[in-house]
């Protein structure tokens, strides 16, 4: 199609003005932001460059503490107990190290080790899979590290489910609400067909609280800044020796385990 | 590089050109139509004239090569399209105007080289006699379809006399009955 | 070098923005080789039309009567009122294009006007100045204009250039369909005597003596004689039809021309073996001895005037029904118009085959049945001995006619019929046959001498599909159901795939037809040697031919 | 032929299609919502006003619940600085429904009388109070 | 030129909104007397169109057959190309109000040369305009919640269809944006090809951009300089219940968005835009190919002139006789 410039610039400035570009231009124009108005962070909330969890696995000693650390969980943020296992939702659960560590065990290895149950959740990976996938970027990266869920934006596509190699993430099959028991009312829900995960507790981290799992862990988890040499997770990482998980997958996960090792004499 | 591989590397711009030289010879809306409607069958005309100058265009080509001496089947091509033009509102002038429109689109190509392409204009001789040399079969073409033209004309007049003539006695017994079609092979050399 | 143009500046001659001026402003130029001659004084007063003189379009004078804009105007007055086709065709189009490449004229010409859209604009700008409030008070702007010689001359030239094939209105989202536009257009040009002879003349004389051609009585039945002469040179049998015979069981109307011009006179030979193979009771007339209809491309009025003599003739000979031949618009005229205007025919019997005992009751109340649904109808029986080796030099395909596709929708019974009397059967590409399919180009009494190049020009993409199987496929013979085909296309042919030959079903019918007690032939019905594979011995000959065409037959079922 | 008959039916299926609205609402109260404002916390407000004024609120609540979700959700800004320069707490559930604890009689109303249909509640919190009423 | 009036006639109808309501308060005629004078123009005017069509007669019947027409019982009927009976023909008309299968029809795979297979661009006119015309139909029954007191359920499923992808608050209308790309294809279509800009008449123009300018004073309402839909349902409801009110505090947008489409309703009837009731009437495609098996009759069918077999007779009766064909009268 030839057409000369003049032409051109008329049929585009009358499609500017009538069609699909009108509304843009006068989106711009019109976005009525009150004008004195803005947005800020909470003060006193915590920050971090990089958010980063430490888990002894030593110091969580039986089913009553991880039902105590996955029960806070659930409480502060409603997630629902559904007993058909097809249909579970799960930001923080349990597994053995068989799963959790596939690959590193061996027929001889520690027993205090092999047998130990650990806790999982997100793994707020640096390079994390699923935000690559998601195609409505409903799920994506926090500056901090922080890998977040947005279920307003969220189709349900479960694309992100597949591509998370640690299995973090639960699909909504069913409405959640009447599987909570004692909501918390200042917590929303998830509705149906959205996927959803720990969110390493941002909202609690924005006003300076600890998240739900390591306030319940009594010590047993901490939660700090990466970058921060000084601060407690690079302390504890420096003193310890601590396994993450599917390194291999390059994904740089965020949540550390320590592992008791011979001579840490610390069961023994 | 000789102006002849220069061509065959050039083919799709300078039939390009050609082609809008060809049709800027009908109505504008109908030369948008004629250039973009691609199916041969709700397009014959724009289809047998860009056809046609691509098979006309290799046979220059081929005569380049040859010195001038090729005697290659450009007969069919320049049929296909003078057909079209002979019975379309052209004077005669108009309707083989596009052949000597490729020495135009020729030199369009060779201009946008700039200095480069000054080498070749020494050899836009050997092109010219080249389509000069197709330009004259052209004519023979021309002719021979506008003389079809009126014995189609006048056979229609023929057959329909032919059986009152029949009634009336007036055609000789030993003429063949199909006479009339036979007289007619030779002219299907037209086609 | 520098001497030369630079290319952009070239590139400039060419202009690919729509001129300056509109249609509107843009005047018709009548160009030769692209009109008929104006009707003849003698032709109108035959049948009684007004303003008849001689006049030439090609003169600045078209000797109109003063009061000429008032006539036309009080037309279109009249005609909005009767034709509802008509009033909602002029209001409801909205432009939208998809009509204008459909047209084989404007595919041919390249004559925007040609564009099926702009065609019936020609009559809408008119419409809208003199009948709609916009158009009268914005004039222009509204798309309306005044009615004056231009104009007129216009209409002329371009309603005269549309053969009423109905293949925009196949494409357009309301059915919009310009041969109702193109014939009402046609009607008030007759109010002026602004006619084409190449119509009107066959008009007048079919008024007078009962067909286009002007064919008198004695002459019809010498032009069978003739015909009847070479059936027995080819066959040794001797046919024997009969004319205005009373008490006939059937009537057969056909269009006069397969009367007389090749090749429509070897179709006219296939009517005359298969009935009298079949050993029907029929009859000819020579009163009602044309089925085609040129007047229905005069004036509605015209048409019904001619047209009354199929019933009439009917009646008066006391047959129970009609046969009707091969031919296009006179079946768009019979399946949509005849039993409106000269209805109802209670005299006669619903057509029934007195050879397989079919009941044709998609012809209940015309009473009348088209020859390609009663010879498919013989042929899925078995009733007919075929031996399609006799078409084995052919490579047959079809070619709808406009009328019989787009105003009937007769697509299967035609194919049955060549696929079961030739071997080789090859269609044209989609898009260009059955509803789609492309005019010959002539059609709607314009295949005259004086427009050849008109009807090259339309006929192309036809003759382009044509020729596509051609080189494809090896076609050599296009079939076709329509006098008018046989004619145009025989010429349309000629020019453009002279490889190609035009003919009639029936005359492939009549070829393979084994006729019973005939003699070994030689020739096809044209004269030309029959090309049989290698005979078997003579003796087998007559056996062999119907094994074969029990099973070609069991095949094609 | 005219189809008279058939003509004459589309003519009042027409009719009777477009002038609908006319007398669908024949019999009905015509309405207009007043959202309640009779919370304990609003009434406890001396001068009684929302994040942002009425006028703004009435037309562009909408607009503006989304650009705090997305603050709040996306860039972790959490704190709503208001035109006239006061600090909320971005939270549909802690602090629009603070005030608003009467979600049927404030929200509802005009939702339902504007058939609209927000998805908020699929997730978030209606006050308790109504939650068990 | 012919596209530059009817655009300047919008932009005026636009300013004579904004002067009238803005400067003049003219809100009673532009909100009460402009739209009821809209509608009743729009209603007596389609009525009287389609009633003037309804009372000029079809004398013919002259369907379009596009399919194998009913014949012979082994043969396949096509019944909706080209249908015998009520049930076809309803059917066909279907198609072609809905789907509009004959724009479809221009949808065709082409061949170009090599074997390379693309789609010619009649498709995009087919689905611009169907599109647009469903797009337009879901906004309309949208626009009801705006003049019903207990909306409808079916207009409610409606809007939930029409907001099903859940962007954006307010929830962005799928037919919003694919009534504004539509009607900006079918502009662009024609000014840019050129047999279709040939062909245009500023009659063409005019409702594209009455369309355009509709659609975005609507789409701006919405999603970016917001209205106060509950006063302006206040003032709709008061409009339906013919009770009309003059609701305080609705900005002029809403203004221009009603007198526009009070343009549109009074344009309508006396316009192109009846192809909408045309389309139903359509004698190529709302009859049966039935005519040799039931008469039609032509109202207005009279008797005429014709020559008789006794003057044909009378004309060649020796002619006859001599070559042997029976005659009447010896």
């Amino acid at each position: 199609m030839s057409m000369d410039r003049r032409e051109f610039m008329k049929i585009a400035a009358l499609s500017a003005v009538f069609g699909v570009g009108g509304p843009l231009l006068m989106g711009k124009l019109g976005a009525r932001n009150l004008e004195a108005s803005e947005f800020g962070l909470t003060p006193g909330g915590k920050r971090a460059k990089r958010w980063a969890m430490v888990i002894d696995v030593s110091k969580i000693k039986g089913p009553a503490d991880y039902a105590r650390i996955t029960r806070a969980c659930r409480k502060a943020h409603n997630v629902p107990v559904i007993p058909d296992p097809k249909h579970e939702v799960m930001w923080i659960w349990t597994d053995d190290y068989e799963h959790v560590f596939e690959g590193t065990d061996n027929p001889y290895m520690e027993a205090n080790v092999k047998d130990q149950t650990f806790l999982l959740m997100c793994n707020h990976c640096d390079h994390p899979a699923c935000v690559r996938v998601c195609p409505t970027k409903a799920t994506f990266k926090r500056p901090d590290g922080i890998v977040m869920q947005d279920y307003h934006r969220c189709i349900g596509c479960r694309f992100c489910m597949a591509a998370c190699p640690y299995g973090s993430r639960s699909f909504n099959w069913v409405d959640p609400r009447p599987y909570i028991k004692d909501p918390n009312p200042t917590y929303p829900t998830r509705m149906i067909g959205v996927v959803e995960k720990c969110t390493f507790c941002v909202e609690r981290l924005d006003q300076g609280l600890d998240p739900a799992c390591v306030l319940a862990s009594n010590g047993a988890m901490v939660s700090g800044d990466l970058m921060d040499p000084n601060g407690p997770v690079r302390k504890l990482l420096a003193s310890n020796f601590t396994l993450r998980r599917k390194p291999d997958l390059g994904t740089s996960p965020n949540v550390y385990y320590v592992i008791a090792v011979i001579g840490g004499g610390k069961n023994a | 590089m000789d102006l002849k591989s220069f061509l065959s590397e050039k083919r799709q711009a300078v039939l390009e050109r050609w082609l809008d030289y060809v049709l800027s010879s009908y109505p504008s809306q109908t030369a948008e139509f004629l250039k973009n409607r691609k199916n041969q069958f709700a397009n014959p005309v724009g289809n047998i004239i860009s056809e046609g100058i691509g098979g006309v265009f290799d046979a220059v080509l081929a005569d380049l090569e040859a010195g001038g001496q090729s005697d290659s089947g450009v007969a069919d091509f320049l049929e296909n399209i003078i057909k079209v033009r002979a019975i379309q509102d052209f004077s005669a002038s108009e309707a083989l105007g596009f052949v000597f429109s490729l020495k135009r689109a020729v030199r369009g190509e060779i201009d946008a080289l700039g200095e480069d392409g000054e080498g070749f204009y020494k050899e836009l001789g050997r092109l010219d006699g080249s389509v000069d040399k197709i330009a004259l079969a052209a004519f023979d073409v021309y002719v021979r379809c506008r003389e079809k033209i009126y014995e189609l004309k006048a056979d229609e007049v023929r057959k329909h006399t032919f059986r009152l003539l029949q009634q009336a006695n007036l055609i000789c017994e030993t003429l063949p009955r199909k006479g009339g079609e036979n007289d007619d092979n030779p002219e299907e050399k037209i086609g | 070098m520098a001497k030369e143009p630079k290319p952009e500046e070239l590139l400039k001659t060419i202009n690919y923005t729509p001129p300056k001026t509109g249609w509107m402003d843009t005047p018709v130029e009548i160009k030769p080789g692209m009109f008929c001659w104006g009707a003849k004084a003698k032709s109108l007063n035959t049948v009684g039309f007004p303003n008849a003189r001689d006049w030439n379009p090609t003169e600045e004078d078209w000797k109109l009567p003063d009061n000429w804009q008032e006539i036309l105007i009080e037309g279109i007055r009249e005609r909005l009122s009767k034709y509802r086709s008509f009033r909602l065709f002029m209001d409801i189009c909205v432009r939208c294009g998809a009509c204008a490449d459909k047209c084989h004229f404007y595919i041919g010409t390249g004559d925007p006007k040609n564009m099926p859209v702009l065609r019936a604009e020609l009559m809408r700008s008119v419409y809208r100045k003199y009948f709609t409030t916009p158009g009268k008070v914005l004039g222009k702007l509204a798309g309306a204009r005044e009615l004056d010689l231009q104009v007129l001359k216009e209409w002329w030239y371009y309603f005269f250039q549309c053969t009423e094939c109905r293949r925009c209105s196949v494409f357009c989202p309301y059915g919009i369909d310009t041969a109702e536009v193109t014939m009402v257009g046609r009607e008030l040009l007759n109010l002026l005597g602004l006619n084409i002879e190449w119509t009107m003349g066959p008009v007048a004389a079919c008024y007078m003596k009962g067909n286009h051609l002007g064919l008198e009585p004695h002459t019809i039945v010498n032009n069978i004689e003739f015909m009847l002469d070479d059936i027995e040179t080819i066959t040794g049998i001797k046919v024997t039809p009969t004319f205005n015979r009373k008490g006939a069981e059937i009537l057969f109307v056909t269009p006069s021309g397969d009367l007389f011009a090749d090749p429509g006179t070897y179709t006219c030979m296939g009517y005359l073996m298969l009935f009298h193979e079949l050993g029907l009771d029929y009859t000819w007339s020579t009163y009602a001895s044309e089925g085609g209809n040129f007047g229905f491309f005069t004036s509605n009025e015209m048409a019904k005037r001619l047209n009354s003599k199929i019933y009439a003739e009917a009646k008066r000979l006391g047959v129970k029904w009609i046969l009707g031949g091969e031919c296009g618009h006179m079946w768009r005229v019979l399946n949509q118009y005849m039993d409106t205007w000269n209805g109802p025919a209670d005299f006669l019997e619903v057509p029934k085959s007195p050879i397989t005992g079919t009941v044709f009751d998609n012809a209940k109340s015309t009473k009348m049945t088209h020859i390609i649904e009663f010879t498919a109808d013989l042929i899925k029986n078995g009733k007919l001995n075929l031996d399609k080796r006799r078409n084995d030099h052919l490579k047959v395909t079809f070619h709808d006619s406009c009328n019989t596709a787009r105003g009937m929708g007769l697509f299967e019974e035609p194919r049955y019929v060549i696929k079961n009397t030739c071997n080789h059967f090859y269609e044209m590409p989609d898009g260009t046959t059955r509803e789609q399919t492309f005019c010959c180009g002539s059609g709607s009494g314009l295949n005259a001498g004086e427009d050849m190049e008109l009807r090259l020009k339309g006929g192309l993409p036809r003759a382009n599909a044509a020729k596509y199987v051609h080189e494809k496929y090896g076609v050599n013979m296009l079939a076709n159901i329509c006098a008018i085909d046989r004619a145009a296309l025989t010429t349309s042919m000629n020019y453009w795939v002279p490889a190609v030959g035009v003919t009639g079903v029936h005359e492939l019918v009549a070829n393979a037809l084994v006729m019973k007690g005939e003699k070994k032939r030689e020739t096809n019905l044209r004269g030309d040697p029959l090309q049989m594979p290698e005979e078997e011995p003579e003796v087998a000959a007559g056996a062999a031919a119907p094994a074969e065409k029990t099973a070609g037959g069991k095949a094609n079922v | 032929m005219y189809n008279g008959g058939k003509i004459f039916i589309g003519i009042i299926v027409f009719l009777g299609i477009v002038t609908f609205p006319l007398y669908y609402n024949l019999g009905r109260a015509d309405t207009p919502p007043k959202p309640s404002l009779n919370t304990p916390v609003i009434n406890q407000m001396k001068v009684k006003h929302c994040v942002e004024p009425k006028a703004f609120m009435r037309a562009d609540h909408m607009q503006l619940l989304m650009q705090w979700r997305d603050s709040a959700l996306r860039d972790g800004e959490r704190v709503y600085i208001s035109s006239t320069g006061e600090r909320y707490d971005i939270s549909l559930q802690n602090t629009c429904l603070h005030c608003h604890a009467n979600k049927a009689k404030f929200c509802d109303r005009c939702h339902i009388y504007m058939a609209v249909h927000p998805y908020c509640w699929s997730c978030h919190f209606a006050p308790e109070k109504e939650n068990k009423l | 030129m012919k596209a530059f009036l009817p655009f300047l006639a919008v932009i005026f109808l636009v300013l004579l909104v904004i002067v009238g309501v803005k400067t003049a308060s003219l809100y009673f005629l532009f909100g009460v007397v402009v739209p009821y004078a809209a509608l009743l123009t729009f209603l007596a005017g389609v009525v009287y169109r389609t009633v003037k069509w309804g009372t000029t007669p079809v004398p013919f019947h002259i369907p379009t057959t596009c399919g194998q027409q009913k014949t012979l019982p082994w043969i396949k009927q096509s019944k909706i190309e080209n249908p015998s009976g009520t049930g076809g023909v309803i059917v066909r008309m279907l198609l072609e109000v809905f789907m509009f299968r004959s724009l479809f029809r221009n949808l065709k795979t082409e061949m170009h040369e090599g074997p390379k297979i693309t789609y010619g661009s009649d498709k995009w006119l087919w689905l611009a305009g169907l599109s647009f015309h469903w797009s337009f139909l879901f906004i309309v029954i949208r626009h009801l919640r705006f003049f019903t007191q207990g909306v409808p359920m079916p207009v409610q499923i409606v809007e939930g269809l029409d907001s099903f992808l859940q962007i954006g608050l307010p929830l962005v209308y799928i037919t919003d944006v694919l009534f504004l790309a539509a009607v900006t294809y079918l502009f662009i279509r024609r000014v840019t090809i050129p047999q279709v800009k040939y062909i245009s008449l500023a009659a063409d123009y005019f409702p594209l951009f009455l369309l355009l300018a509709i659609g975005c004073s609507g789409v701006l309402m919405r999603y970016f300089l917001r209205v106060d839909i509950v006063s302006v349902k206040t003032f709709t409801m008061g409009l339906v219940s013919l009770r009309p009110k003059i609701v305080p505090g609705i900005s002029t947008l809403f203004y221009i968005h009603l007198f526009l489409i009070s343009t549109l309703f009074a344009y309508f009837p006396w316009s192109k835009l009846m192809h909408m009731g045309g389309v139903f009437l359509s004698p190529t495609r709302n009859l049966a190919n039935n005519s040799r098996i039931k008469r039609h009759i032509n109202p207005w069918n009279y008797p005429v002139k014709v020559h008789t077999y006794a003057e044909y007779e009378e004309d060649f009766r020796e002619k006859m006789k001599m070559a042997g064909v029976p005659v009447e009268k010896e």
